[in-house]
């Protein structure tokens, strides 16, 4: 079974195709990596499948369900989180009401009116709320950033906050769009811990990424496109030996080392 | 037909008002990335000073008149820039809005204390009509079509051809890199407020023949001078002129259709259902 | 421990509103400080749509409007009591709420401000121009005023005192709101709406949220204003009362009721006391805004709370 | 070439720098390697005048340009790429570049030869060169700033985190490009990047940072074998 | 202010007026000078408060030079209520807080309209200028006064004068949309309609730059007389594109036409034979007012325009004077009562005599322009 599939995904922007046909499938229980040189199309698919672009053609299958050119805040209540490639996040709330925003929808669901006239109610559910932030800060170890505020933190902590949110939306599969990009190889290794508990709490995880570090010791599958389209796919070993990757994306260090 | 042919005639004379003004909102807009809500009454210092100082005051001929005054005003672009724009460059975008509002404010209390309450006007400038078998339009329509059509051209050619043309977009988009690319920003923000204050103070000489120079001779124009630059798309030149054509045309086809005294809501609920459906204007480009 | 001292606060300011009057019992000044208050209402309510979630409305004037228009003359052409009224205007608040949220999560910007201008000017014109269901340009005169309890609220002070009520109520329910799941969501909107869309929440929805949020305030104060001044006439409600409003929340501190509070009672009295000023009263007051502005960027109230971190 | 004397820098209260000082000479590489908010970033701005340091100098061929405002040190021939690519959105790919020219007057010939050179160097900018740049994609976002930085023929060139967001055959191109500049143009070189390796292979001299004080600094073949450095920035 | 009078002693149930009346009471024993409010739109749009206040003190100076009220002396407190109704309740209640005798002005009806209620509280008589018929007729105000002649009077001479003079069939009214002019057009309509004539009546708003399709809608509907009401502000507009659009035919217009600054901005052939009906003509042979445009022009410069603004609120201190002088004290309802017997008192915009309603004017002039003068041609009673 996969958790999602894509099936011949283009895209074309005014006389330029960032994707074309696309397609390929996040197995279930997975960490599925997506590479390619830089404007290939990755950001472009997760766009897509996150529901900011809508596909010119093809369609997306998240865990059985079609959610082809749904609004992105339906596609995400099914269980599809993403990150961004540059960090967004709500600079002037704490990093604890950076997670309860992220929330908010799968753990108080009330309505304004009944929020205005149900105290009691209110007062309840923002507790329940409160406690799953609590409980995601723990498990992603930040309690100690809790209560600053999200501006002034160092960019390591940032990429750790966003997932840390977008954990708290109860996802099944999280996309990750260059989640190393920028750290130095120590934080990189901390972030792959992370990830790894993220993964083995039972979420499967697609990313995107240029370092190869990240993508060659945490990926089961990975997919190579270029010129939005697959050219590779396969496990690591295979794809790190396969000589069109190298030729189009690696470079000639790789094989070196390889 | 001849009355329709007539208000079509007046509807895009009027027009050419409208876009003359959101020509200036855009300017700022493009080369800022901020709103003037304080142009209304620079539109109006424009024809004060021109009416007020240069010709009744100095009693100079109209032409160098209307360069003295639009010297003055683009040089109190400048000392408005220094001491307004510059410090709230970095500031939230609500911030500078609110303060060209207060200095237009600043400015209507001004102009009021120093040329007195009494509207003015200048004799014989522009003034007379054309005629055109059963068709009439005020000369000063003319006028205000070439000089819109002029302001067009030439700040077209600013923009794209000149280095500091180039030079203000970039300072629009992002001050901090445009800073890095070599570019003074402050000197560059100053140049592009007096070239708006300029084109303001050539509007509000423009308009004087056809409404008189008042406190509030420009409030309804500089509102529907935005309404053009938005319904054309924002930030768009030609947008604006074809803002301005539509939105003065639609108004006085409304005001024969309506009771005239609606026309103004008239063009205002338009100018709502036209952004319903195109939501960056009609020439906008979907993001 | 911050929090229960912040609670103080307001049971202070509430006690020192209830104690006003009292001391300074002038109708001049009385009547001013009802016409504060109901601009507080006002304030309470932009404070979501522009303060919180930063989308730029210049239409409150229409709003305010609106709600004066309806509670006038509903209870001038139909005799109900003002309190029925008062309910319609609420309902009023919640059709301009929807209506003008509609466009707004596909607006955004400039083309978001235009559009709450021409419905502000639109309304204004309406109520000027249909003269035979407004009264036009002559206005609604004799407006009853409201009765509690079979008292009639006529007095400036009793009206300063049920206008408080109001406040009070309003105040906790924005309160209420601000330091809620909503009031986070606004922010977050203001912060980076694509991301907030990615939490599962319909950016949409929060917009019109918010957007009713203030138009029913402004409905409601404006509901009020008509029964407090008993004459109403649309030349109050133009372009630059919406600015004011604006003016308002921004020089105050946005997103912070506080600077609500503190925005409109400024904006509102320091004309007065300017008075005496004579012919350069508008001018000094102008500066003084623009200077505000341009020193305190983030309101008086990131001025206190600075200095209150000095300490 | 360029020397940095005990600064003391700051953001409002936050105190970044602590009397940091470093020198760059003649057709020198030199790299600034340290974690995640160290100060780097902080240090390139304050040398380019978008802040002040509080204390300490900063001297161009032996001038102090410590008082200069940006677009006056850009005169003087610096050139910052900063991170966060920080493109001109609104504009189309040539036009970025164009602007990256700003600064120096050139002979319409001479523009052309160098927007040559740097489309040989990305050729994908080419492909892309009407497109609006806020349009494209993170990585070719990236060669733009980068692109445009060579725009100006600087006498010093600073990158900071260059390699973010690219590909790896781009960034192993990238780095060959930046010897090369280097080489040819006799250019010396400031480079800030987390890919410390790499950094540290192809430049002659690195200064390690750590929370706004430089805690190492030497040749680097030398540091590159340094056990602490390999264990903090070399992932080994 | 008077906030702190009373804060000691006073209990809370006279809050309301004690500070003021034990204040003017106060102060009618110690010979103060006599407080007297005007109300100027000296901010804002339209402006034409500049005049008034001249006008006033002009009037208040005269006074005091000969002697004063009551042996005391006249002293004007001028506030702005910016043409905006709130600034208008705040300027009213700060002058009634300063204990001011009566109260000039204000000169738009949609002000007064808007403070009436507050003067009458507060028993402080109040001369306006508003000239919008449903007002002061419509209030049961008894401390209200209008010391300029009402619509009903202005608008329906008017009216009159194209029907008998002229003999049209088909008027066009082209009127503000503001309360003056929508005001002035009822009278005139209903005038019309009693008489059986036809009219079209066209509006535009105050800030219109524009209004062709008004004049084209008269013109498709072969109107032979124009009446015009509106303020100053409109008439250049107007007129010219009367002109030019060719709607031409005997024309009759408010007094606005007839302040010097809104002549000063036409063109002599775009208004040349047209009637209008005014309070005040500088033109006037009479020699009172030759003697006050001489000592106005003396007073603030020979070439400061003289208009009705200045004449009408100069006689207006006048008969305030009268009336405070008649009733033997300062206190409201008393003055206010003399005031309603107001008989005879000379004014410049014609004598002041009260009637039931509180209209004290009733006469107008007509006039007509000849290039660019407006001469005097008669007196409507
Ligand atoms: N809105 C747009 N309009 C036009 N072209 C676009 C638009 N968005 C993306 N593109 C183009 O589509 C291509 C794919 O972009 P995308 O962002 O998906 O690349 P990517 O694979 O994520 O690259 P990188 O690794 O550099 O982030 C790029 O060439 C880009 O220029
Ligand atoms: N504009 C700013 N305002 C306030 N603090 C800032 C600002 N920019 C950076 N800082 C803080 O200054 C410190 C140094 O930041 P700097 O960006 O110089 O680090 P860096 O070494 O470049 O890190 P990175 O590797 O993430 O780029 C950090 O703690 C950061 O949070
Ligand atoms: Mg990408
Ligand atoms: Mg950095």
């Amino acid at each position: 079974m996969s958790v999602l599939e894509i099936q011949h995904l283009t895209k074309r922007f005014a006389g330029l195709v960032a994707v074309n046909d696309l397609s390929f499938a996040v197995k279930e229980r997975s960490i599925h990596s997506l590479i390619g040189p830089n404007g290939s199309g990755k950001t472009t698919t997760i766009n897509m499948i996150d529901g900011v672009f809508l596909p010119t053609e093809g369609k997306v299958i998240f865990n059985g369900v079609d959610i082809t050119g749904k609004p992105t805040y339906e596609i995400s209540r099914l269980g599809l989180g993403r990150t961004f490639q540059n960090i967004k996040l709500f600079n002037t709330l704490t990093v604890k009401e950076n997670l309860m925003v992220g929330g908010q929808m799968f753990y108080a669901k009330s309505n304004i009116l009944r929020f205005l006239f149900d105290i009691p109610g209110a007062r309840r559910e923002e507790k329940a709320l409160s406690e799953a932030a609590d409980q995601v800060l723990e498990f992603m170890k930040m309690q100690d950033v809790a209560d600053k505020t999200v501006g002034g933190l160092p960019y390591g902590m940032l990429k750790m906050v966003e997932l840390a949110r977008t954990m708290m939306t109860k996802p099944r599969l999280i996309l990750l769009d260059e989640p190393a990009a920028g750290l130095n190889p120590s934080e990189r290794k901390q972030l792959i811990d992370i990830l790894f508990h993220i993964f083995e709490s039972g979420v499967d995880l697609f990313l995107i990424e240029h370092n190869m570090d990240v993508v060659m010791n945490i990926s089961h599958n990975i997919t190579v496109i270029n010129f939005g389209s697959k050219i590779a796919e396969g496990v690591p070993k295979e794809i790190q030996n396969n000589p069109e990757v190298i030729k189009a994306y690696l470079g000639d260090r790789y094989q070196k080392q390889a | 037909m001849t009355i329709a042919m007539q208000l079509l005639v007046s509807g895009i004379a009027m027009g050419f008002v409208y876009a003359l003004v959101g020509i200036e909102y855009t300017l700022i807009w493009n080369s800022m990335g901020l709103l003037n809500f304080g142009h209304e009454k620079v539109i109006m210092l424009g024809a004060y000073i021109y009416a007020g100082s240069m010709i009744l005051d100095m009693g100079l001929g109209f032409i160098p008149g209307i360069m003295g005054a639009v010297i003055l005003v683009a040089a109190l672009g400048v000392v408005v820039a220094v001491s307004i724009f510059i410090p709230l460059r970095n500031m939230n975008r609500l911030c500078a809005i609110m303060a060209t509002v207060m200095l237009g404010n600043i400015i209507n209390e001004a102009v009021r204390l120093y040329y007195g309450p009494e509207a003015m006007t200048v004799k014989g400038f522009m003034s007379g009509t054309f005629r055109l078998g059963s068709l009439v339009v005020a000369k000063a329509y003319i006028y205000i079509i070439m000089i819109a059509l002029v302001i067009v051209f030439l700040l077209n050619l600013f923009m794209k051809c000149t280095k500091v043309g180039k030079a203000m977009r970039c300072v629009a988009s992002n001050k901090t890199a445009a800073a890095l690319m070599g570019i003074n920003v402050r000197s560059n923000m100053a140049i592009t407020t007096a070239i708006s204050f300029a084109i303001c103070c050539v509007l509000g000489i423009a308009i004087i023949p056809v409404s008189s120079v008042n406190a509030s001779m420009a409030t309804m124009i500089s509102l529907k001078g935005f309404a053009a630059g938005v319904i054309g798309s924002f930030g768009s030149l030609p947008g604006a002129i074809l803002g301005g054509l539509i939105l003065g045309v639609a108004e006085n086809i409304a005001g024969m259709v309506f009771p005239s005294t609606f026309k103004d809501v008239v063009a205002f609920v338009f100018l709502i259902a036209v952004l319903m459906v195109k939501p960056t204007g009609i020439l906008g480009k979907r993001r | 421990m911050s929090k229960t001292i912040k609670r103080y606060g307001y049971v202070l300011a509430v006690a020192a509103a209830l104690l006003l009057p009292q001391v300074v019992s002038n109708t001049y000044y009385v009547t001013m400080f009802c016409l504060t208050l109901i601009y507080i209402i006002i304030a309470f309510g932009l404070n979501f749509i522009t303060g919180m979630t930063g989308q730029m409305n210049l239409g409150t004037a229409g709003i305010f409007c609106l709600g004066a228009y309806t509670s006038a003359l509903l209870t001038t052409k139909t005799s109900i009591s003002p309190w029925i009224a008062l309910i319609v205007v609420i309902g009023v608040g919640f059709l301009i709420g929807v209506g003008l949220g509609y466009p707004s999560f596909r607006l955004e910007g400039v083309y978001l401000s235009l559009t709450t201008i021409a419905f502000a000017e639109a309304v204004r014109q309406l109520a000027n121009n249909m003269t035979d269901f407004t009264g036009g340009a002559q206005g609604v005169r004799n407006i009853p005023p409201f009765t509690v309890f079979g008292y009639e609220i006529t007095s400036k002070i009793q009206n300063y005192y049920f206008i408080l009520a109001f406040v009070i109520l309003f105040g906790f329910i924005s309160y209420r709101i601000m330091h809620s799941k909503w009031g986070r969501a606004f922010i977050a909107i203001r912060d980076n709406i694509d991301a907030v869309s990615t939490c599962g929440i319909n950016t949409a929805h929060i917009k019109i949220i918010a957007f009713t949020l203030a138009s029913v305030f402004g409905c409601v104060a404006g509901g009020l204003y008509a029964h407090y001044s008993s004459y109403i006439n649309a030349s109050t409600f133009t372009l630059n009362l919406s600015v004011t409003f604006v003016v308002m929340i921004l020089i105050g501190g946005m997103g912070n009721l506080w600077g609500c509070i503190l925005g409109a009672v400024i904006v509102s009295m320091l004309p007065e006391f300017l008075r005496f000023l004579g012919e350069y009263y508008q001018l000094t007051y102008s500066i003084l805004i623009l200077l505000c502005i341009l020193f305190m960027p983030g309101g008086i109230l990131s001025v206190v709370k600075k200095l209150k971190r000095k300490r | 070439m360029l020397e940095v004397k005990n600064i003391h820098a700051s953001y409002g209260k936050v105190h970044v720098l602590h009397n940091v000082s470093i020198q760059v000479g003649e057709q020198e590489i030199v790299s600034i390697i340290g974690a995640n908010g160290a100060g780097k970033s902080t240090l390139m701005r304050n040398i380019m005048g978008l802040y002040h340091p509080r204390s300490g100098d900063i001297r161009m061929d032996g001038e102090s340009i410590l008082r200069l405002k940006t677009d006056q040190i850009v005169k003087k021939g610096i050139v910052y790429v900063p991170e966060g690519r920080e493109v001109f959105p609104d504009l189309s790919v040539e036009d970025n570049l164009e602007m990256g020219a700003f600064s120096r007057r050139y002979s319409a010939q001479k523009y052309k030869s160098l927007l040559e050179e740097v489309y040989e160097i990305y050729p994908r900018l080419k492909d892309r060169r009407k497109q609006l740049a806020g349009s494209l994609s993170g990585g070719e976002q990236q060669m733009v700033a980068i692109a445009r930085g060579l725009m100006s023929e600087p006498k010093l060139i600073m990158f900071d985190e260059p390699s973010l967001g690219l590909a790896p055959v781009i960034v192993d191109e990238m780095f060959d490009v930046i010897v090369r500049i280097n080489r040819e143009k006799k250019l010396p070189v400031i480079l800030v990047e987390q890919n410390a390796f790499a950094a540290l292979s192809i430049s002659n001299r690195c200064y390690v940072m750590e929370n706004g004080v430089v805690t190492a600094s030497g040749d680097s073949k030398v540091l590159m074998n340094s056990p602490e450095i390999k264990k903090a920035y070399l992932g080994g | 202010g008077g906030g702190q009078d009373n804060a000691g002693g006073t209990s809370a149930q006279n809050v309301e007026n004690s500070g003021e009346t034990e204040k003017t009471e106060a102060a009618a024993e110690s010979g103060d000078p006599i407080k007297i409010g005007v109300m100027a739109t000296l901010t804002g749009y339209p402006l034409n408060g500049e005049h008034m206040r001249n006008g006033v003190l002009m009037a208040i100076d005269e006074i005091n030079e000969n002697g004063g009220v009551l042996g005391r002396q006249l002293e004007a407190d001028v506030q702005d209520c910016s043409n905006t109704t709130d600034v208008a309740i705040n300027a009213t209640n700060k002058l009634i807080s300063e204990g001011v005798v009566g109260i000039i002005g204000p000169h738009y009806s949609s002000q007064g309209l808007a403070i009436e209620s507050i003067i009458k509280e507060a028993q402080v008589p109040m001369l306006v200028g508003g000239t919008s018929p449903k007002f002061v007729n419509e209030c049961d105000n008894d401390f209200l006064f209008r010391i300029r002649a009402s619509d009903d009077l202005q608008a329906a001479a008017a009216a009159a004068y194209l029907v008998d003079e002229y003999g049209v069939t088909k008027v066009a009214i082209l009127h503000g949309s503001d309360d003056f002019g929508t005001g002035g057009m009822q009278v005139a309509a209903k005038y019309f309609d009693s008489v059986g004539v036809e009219y079209c009546a066209q509006s535009f708003n105050n800030e219109d730059t524009d209004v062709t399709s008004q004049i084209l809608k008269c013109i498709n509907e072969n109107c032979d007389g124009v009446m015009i009401w509106a303020t100053e502000a409109a008439y250049p507009i107007v007129a010219r594109q009367m002109s030019e659009l060719g709607l031409q035919a005997p024309t009759i217009t408010n007094p606005s036409l007839a302040v010097d600054s809104c002549l000063a901005q036409m063109e002599p052939s775009w208004v040349e034979g047209w009637y209008c009906v005014t309070d005040f003509l500088t033109n006037n042979t009479n020699q009172e007012v030759q003697d006050f445009i001489a000592a106005y022009q003396a007073e603030y410069g020979a070439e400061e325009s003289v208009d009705l603004h200045c004449a009408a609120y100069y006689s207006a201190v006048y008969a305030l004077a009268d009336g405070i002088e008649r009733a033997g004290s300062t206190n409201g309802e008393d003055v206010a009562k003399a005031l309603r017997e107001t008989k005879d008192v000379p004014g410049l915009v014609g004598d002041f005599n009260c009637n039931e309603d509180g209209e004290m004017i009733h006469e107008i002039i007509l006039g007509q322009c000849k290039d660019l003068q407006i001469e005097y041609i008669d007196v409507i009673q």
